[in-house]
């Protein structure tokens, strides 16, 4: 089972009740926009508790308020495409790129360079966020998630920003993971043709 | 004066404020108005009034500063009057390891060999400069002087003693005077140092008619009386 | 110790209390003009600004006094200029005290205040232009709100050093009971003096009680100020 | 005042350094522990803690020295522990110099410490979480250097305060020539006296180039670290 | 003429060459990313200043080098939907909306409630912008763009994260904009069915 999620959420005015598993690795979430798609992603990266609910991926259980368990963000090995990217400021783009590197026990393997000529970013290797545009920023923020050695990833609008045809080679290689590693992917979008193309398992939020 | 309705403004050395607070109520309670009393240091005072205070009457354990003002101002010495005098005792703590020992060792230069020694420092501080003097006189300021800790008033150098992290204090006579808990021990012989004064004198810019009254009153033989109970000497 | 407040010491607080309120008052906006024009630009003597401000930090305090005496005396250019034309003087007064409480507050509110302007994001600033916001309205609206936490800090740090100001104020404006003896200098005075411990641990107590009562102070309003906002670790 | 520096002002000033570079190297990563402690949590005691590290500032530099005096002196409790321990002890020497001048300093760089952690976005430390990244990771890589300019106002105002230190130094570890008599102690030293305005100008003109040479110091690292960016108005 | 412009521009290693004349009330301007539209929109807004160029927008000229004309942005009555947003974080979400309102001389009179109900953003109008989502966060910048009574509008993807019951809303509303008012817009868009359905004159960036 790549996912097992139950989540019962309130935030504010919004409160989502999500609950899906499946075997698919690539599972798409739609749903308006503030319908509760982040917040989702939030809780199953261990960003925001649920007030109850149970998280498992690949059978490893995230989160479960009914046993108590909940590991903390930085040991739940997931590889999160921020909506709003959160490169850090103050460390070079290749810095950033390196950032979450170190993490022995994830599953994709994927060298600097291959990740750098596939996003397209290796003249902005040197450069500081601040100064990047808004697709380039985008790229970096990719990047920096898929080389973090995750055992699962979280894109949310991973494509916003992006020119169709650096759009398409990011898609490809998501295929490439989705098919040849088998890992587990959460994919926030609002383009239905996108999530047509990647996915036939769509959870859609209201 | 600041205080308006009040009694003259007085600018006097904080060594002086124990006798002056008495002789101050004694002063009201004969039915004059309280006297405004601003303690400092002799040198902040000196330069308050260098630079346009308003006060009436400025009291100094400095001579130098006195003179300062007096020339300055273009005062006429002869209105300087001397209130009081001091001396200067060699100090411990009663109950500190030193207190016997130093009835039993006769020379000055035999108590201080190699202990904590505190005074005012010399180059800043009245006391401190009597204290080098008697130590210069009794040959030991060369050791002495070197090692000694210098405070930046005669109360810093009380104080040390008081809390035992200096063994011996070179002190007023006033400071030690009153206390029960140190030992004074009359190692110095008179005339070793220039004589200790504490002058006053009217401000020329004074308009307080109880000004020179309160003058006349804390130079008079009343008020010695109340300065020797504090440990000072008659002027 | 547990005795109730004399009046003395009741006058001795109210006094503090005052000169440190209108020092922090009066330096608050100083220090936030002098925190922004040294962050914004490089004008040729911004330099010397900047060293001007921290002086009072750098010097020891009795010279600040001395430098005040001098510039705010009876016959000092600033305090002659003061008295001729609106008949009032610094020098032996509270006003003084305040003065002398401000100058030496006001090098560590620039230090906080500049922090917080300088985190302003310049990104923000320039929303407020497209959207035809003036440079002051963009101040005021935009720049000054942002950078509440440093004068929120800079308050709290000024008024913590006004309220313990001694030498540049006992240089400055004496040591006059009622009118110029704050809270330290009472305490200096009653050191001066044998068997005051009593005194002096009383004043020393009602020091630390009226800073923890502006900590809390302090903290309130920040918490309010932030809407609550959770910490960042 | 243009005759070249005497060998008694030439000790003075490297005194003044010296004591004044260990008081800020000591009391930098205490400050910095202080202000991460005091902004990531609510434990009970944090408001003691708080408000004892602001203490310096609001009582009377004198009370600060005595009580330094008491804990450290031969007799106090911290002072005969070192004694015994190490053979070494802190009154009437440099070292106690610089302990007493980076306690007065520690609130300042307290302050200005916490204002730049608490201005850290908590997103980043959230996204390097999920990179991750070990609590201390998050601190040694995204706090510590994003509160950077935090860390640099308060090592300015701590060097400030701590170059101009006075009162508790002179209390705590008296006045004594080449050990202890730091820039402020000897200024204060030669105002004691009538008719030496000359070498107390030059002493004080000696402050001032310190200070400033610090500021050009000090400015220079923080475009450094900034990278020269962009200003914000 | 609705925009004259000639804007050359060197960013670090980018450079901008970029002229264009036109009548039509909407330019589209496309180009992969990083290739200097923001650059672009910063140039017209007065936010960046041009190495050299021209700048004029229905006949008023922002930006001459020759005759050193440069407008301040406060001066150039633009409406400016930021890449990256850029609400107030310390004012509410209505502050925001009403930031700009102030300016008098401009053509768009939309009121408030107007924009409200467009963007359907009713219910966020106490909130502050930090708790919004990224659509929600969208939204409001186009109404604060909108309602600051623009001149012209500068749209720097305004549909990113947007589901596309509410894009299509906006878009409705910008051809509105673009048929009755004649207000000149610059449009960028990575979207070519965006692009399509809202002009016919593209400026392509290379
Ligand atoms: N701290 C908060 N307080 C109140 N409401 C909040 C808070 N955080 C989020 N919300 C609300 O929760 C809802 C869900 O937000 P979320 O970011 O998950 O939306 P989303 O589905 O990702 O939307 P989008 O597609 O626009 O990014 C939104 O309406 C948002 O305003
Ligand atoms: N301060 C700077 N220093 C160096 N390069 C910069 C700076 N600012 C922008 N750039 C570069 O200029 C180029 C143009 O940036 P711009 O933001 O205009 O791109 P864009 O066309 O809007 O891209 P996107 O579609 O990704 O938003 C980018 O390659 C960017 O990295
Ligand atoms: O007031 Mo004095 O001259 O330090 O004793
Ligand atoms: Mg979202
Ligand atoms: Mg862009």
């Amino acid at each position: 089972m790549s996912f097992d999620i139950a989540v019962r959420k309130s935030l504010g005015d919004c409160s989502i009740n999500v609950a899906f598993q499946s075997e698919a690795p690539l599972v798409a979430i739609i749903g308006q926009s503030g319908v509760g798609k982040t917040t989702l992603l939030n809780c199953i990266a261990g960003l925001l508790k649920p007030d109850t609910g149970r998280i498992a991926v690949e059978g490893t259980t995230l989160f479960d308020s009914k046993q108590q368990i909940d590991l903390p963000p930085n040991q739940r090995n997931c590889g999160y495409v921020f909506q709003d990217s959160r490169l850090f400021p103050h460390k070079t783009v290749k810095e950033n790129l390196l950032y979450g590197m170190g993490r022995s026990d994830g599953s994709i393997a994927l060298s600097l360079g291959n990740a750098v000529s596939l996003l397209d970013i290796g003249s902005l290797l040197e450069r500081k966020p601040g100064s990047l545009s808004g697709g380039e920023t985008r790229r970096v923020a990719i990047g920096r998630a898929l080389l973090s050695n995750p055992k699962f990833l979280l894109l949310d609008e991973p494509l916003a920003s992006l020119d169709n045809a650096r759009a398409d080679r990011i898609i490809e290689t998501i295929e490439r993971l989705r098919d040849e590693l088998a890992i587990p992917m959460l994919y926030v979008s609002h383009d239905t043709n996108e999530v047509a193309r990647l996915t036939d398992t769509v959870v859609t939020l209201d | 004066a600041p205080s308006g309705p009040t009694g003259p403004v007085i600018f006097a050395a904080s060594s002086l404020q124990a006798p002056l607070d008495e002789l101050a109520e004694n002063w009201t309670s004969l039915g004059n108005r309280e006297p405004v009393l601003s303690y400092a240091s002799s040198t902040a005072l000196a330069r308050q009034i260098e630079n346009g205070s308003l006060a009436d009457l400025y009291i100094s354990a400095d001579e130098q500063w006195i003179d300062y003002i007096v020339t300055a101002g273009k005062i006429d010495p002869d209105g300087i009057r001397t209130l009081a005098g001091n001396s200067i005792v060699l100090a411990t703590s009663r109950d500190g390891p030193h207190a016997k020992l130093y009835e039993t060792i006769p020379t000055t230069a035999a108590i201080l060999e190699g202990v904590t020694v505190t005074s005012g420092d010399p180059d800043s501080v009245p006391l401190g400069r009597y204290a080098k003097e008697i130590l210069v006189a009794e040959g030991i300021w060369d050791d002495i002087g070197r090692r000694m800790i210098r405070t930046s008033s005669s109360s810093a150098a009380l104080r040390l003693v008081l809390l035992k992290e200096a063994d011996f204090g070179v002190l007023y006579a006033s400071d030690v005077e009153r206390r029960d808990d140190l030992v004074s021990y009359p190692a110095f012989a008179k005339g070793l140092h220039s004589p200790i004064r504490y002058k006053a004198v009217l401000l020329p810019s004074s308009g307080h008619p109880e000004a020179g009254e309160f003058l006349d009153y804390i130079a008079s033989d009343e008020a010695a009386a109340v300065f020797a109970k504090y440990g000072f000497t008659l002027p | 110790m547990i005795a109730p407040l004399s009046s003395a010491e009741w006058e001795i607080i109210t006094l503090s209390l005052k000169v440190t309120s209108v020092a922090v008052l009066l330096a608050l906006p100083i220090a936030y003009g002098l925190a922004l024009v040294l962050t914004r630009s490089r004008f040729p003597g911004r330099f010397l600004l900047d060293a001007l401000v921290h002086l009072p930090l750098v010097l020891p305090p009795v010279v600040t006094g001395y430098v005040l005496l001098i510039l705010f005396g009876r016959n000092g250019p600033i305090g002659s200029f003061l008295e001729s034309t609106f008949g009032t003087s610094l020098t032996f007064r509270w006003t003084g005290a305040a003065l002398a409480a401000a100058v030496m507050a006001l090098p560590l509110m620039v230090r906080a205040m500049r922090l917080s302007i300088e985190a302003v994001d310049p990104r923000l600033v320039e929303a407020a232009h497209t959207l035809g916001a003036s440079r002051w309205r963009t101040f005021a609206t935009i720049i000054l709100p942002l950078s509440l936490p440093g004068i929120l800090a800079g308050a709290i740090l000024g008024f913590a050093r006004s309220i313990g100001e001694f030498g540049a104020t006992i240089t400055f404006v004496s040591n006059i009971p009622g009118e110029t003896r704050t809270l330290p200098l009472a305490i200096y005075t009653s050191l001066q003096v044998p068997g005051t411990d009593i005194a002096v641990a009383r004043l020393v107590v009602l020091a630390v009680i009226i800073s923890l009562a502006a900590l809390i102070l302090s903290e309130w309003l920040v918490r309010r100020a932030s809407g609550g906002r959770a910490h960042v670790l």
